[in-house]
């Protein structure tokens, strides 16, 4: 464990997506894959942006458990999960989760199963607001992802993807 | 006394981010105390009605309905993470 | 198919990752997810660059027909590839693929889709630079990549992770 | 004429990135076409030695040993690709 670099940071201000990747890949030692995932405010017809309400501590144990996790599934050398809290305007970067392998499919695998578990495992609420002023509803979770979950627990995905 | 913190509507509908509560002896699970505590005012009632999109927290880690609440300093209420 | 933004280049030069995928970003409308894997030469004990070879003309067309075929497997809604071919030193990057979508699965899996084929389907080959001077071998073609193919024909990947 | 490329460790041993050549009409492969190209000088023939590790695309095309020349205006020889 002691050669992984892992970053977790949960903040109200933007960040710089490429000195954030390029310092992670500096840090991670013989990296020949960095797959990195932004999940950006998207637009729609009434929505200006989003609220980001999360559970200080939890928060980031969690993430930091569920990176742990993705360590011992993969062969990763460097993790790095940004998320944003408060007010979010349409496209603007939520989150940001980068992953550092040796080979492409240890990084892509890291990356998908840390937004996966960070999705509906980690303790983060979002609620509109509207583009007409004013606030809207609590985007409920969904069930698509909780369901995301459980193609991980497949015991021959670690295996057959080295 | 117990720390307890609401997240998203479970908070905006009891009014508060937190507050500092003794809990009785006789409430020993997530469930009884969540009973209890929708007892505590139409707010809380209000709150807390639909216990199955409730989710809780004892002191940081996420548990279910039959958990014990094992003399948690922090108990923690919200609906299901919707992050990312 | 025409409201999908498709980039495909092959080039001697350095490029702007962040330039790149921030344009790609803007160039895709309703972006949610952006996903993007980056290849790098990595460092062992004698290397000290590659070399790499293609086939100009139909590496290209090889290269969109699979950003095609990704795009006709997910609701993709902008799809980006860079290979640098000639003489690239240890740390640098070689290959760029992004991928854009109003939702994470299919960014992930449309990214990680055109790098397996890529890897085995496109006119591109390796030779070893070494560090104390002259050239190493050709790299041979790895079969855990041509069987990595494989794992997309199944046909309940792309249904169950929309 | 057909124009006849090689790329990788093909084009290294025989000592040419391509080539025009007349190919005989009754060459009608894939396979005919390395058989009768391996006959055109040592080099050819140690570069075509093992088929098995060789690729073929007519046309730019990535075609199957059994594969007919189709009149392929371009044919290209090389090693299993190993980009990215």
């Amino acid at each position: 464990m002691s050669d992984r670099t892992i970053k977790i940071a949960i903040q109200q201000e933007p960040f710089d997506t490429q000195a954030e990747t390029d310092l992670l890949t500096r840090q991670s030692g013989n990296v020949g894959a960095l797959v990195s995932f932004s999940g950006i405010c998207r637009a729609d017809d009434t929505l200006s942006a989003l609220e980001l309400e999360h559970y200080p501590g939890m928060a980031e144990a969690q993430i930091r458990k569920i990176a742990d996790d993705a360590c011992a599934k993969w062969p990763i050398l460097g993790a790095l999960v940004i998320h944003r809290v408060g007010k979010i305007p349409v496209g603007e970067t939520i989150v940001l989760v980068a992953v550092t392998s040796a080979h492409r499919h240890a990084a892509f695998d890291g990356a998908s199963f840390i937004m996966d578990f960070l999705k509906s495992r980690a303790p983060f609420w979002k609620k509109e607001h509207l583009a007409e002023g004013g606030r809207g509803d609590w985007i409920d979770a969904k069930e698509s992802d909780e369901a995301a979950l459980s193609r991980w627990d497949q015991a021959a995905h670690s295996s057959h993807r080295s | 006394m117990t720390k307890l913190l609401y997240f998203s509507w479970v908070r905006e509908r009891i009014g508060v981010a937190g507050e500092e509560r003794d809990i009785p002896s006789t409430v020993s699970t997530v469930e009884q105390f969540l009973n209890w505590l929708s007892q505590q005012g139409e707010q809380y009632e209000n709150a807390l009605a639909d216990a199955a999109s409730l989710r809780v927290a004892l002191d940081q880690t996420h548990v279910t309905a039959d958990a014990p609440l094992n003399g948690a300093r922090e108990i923690a209420i919200f609906p299901p993470m919707s992050g990312g």
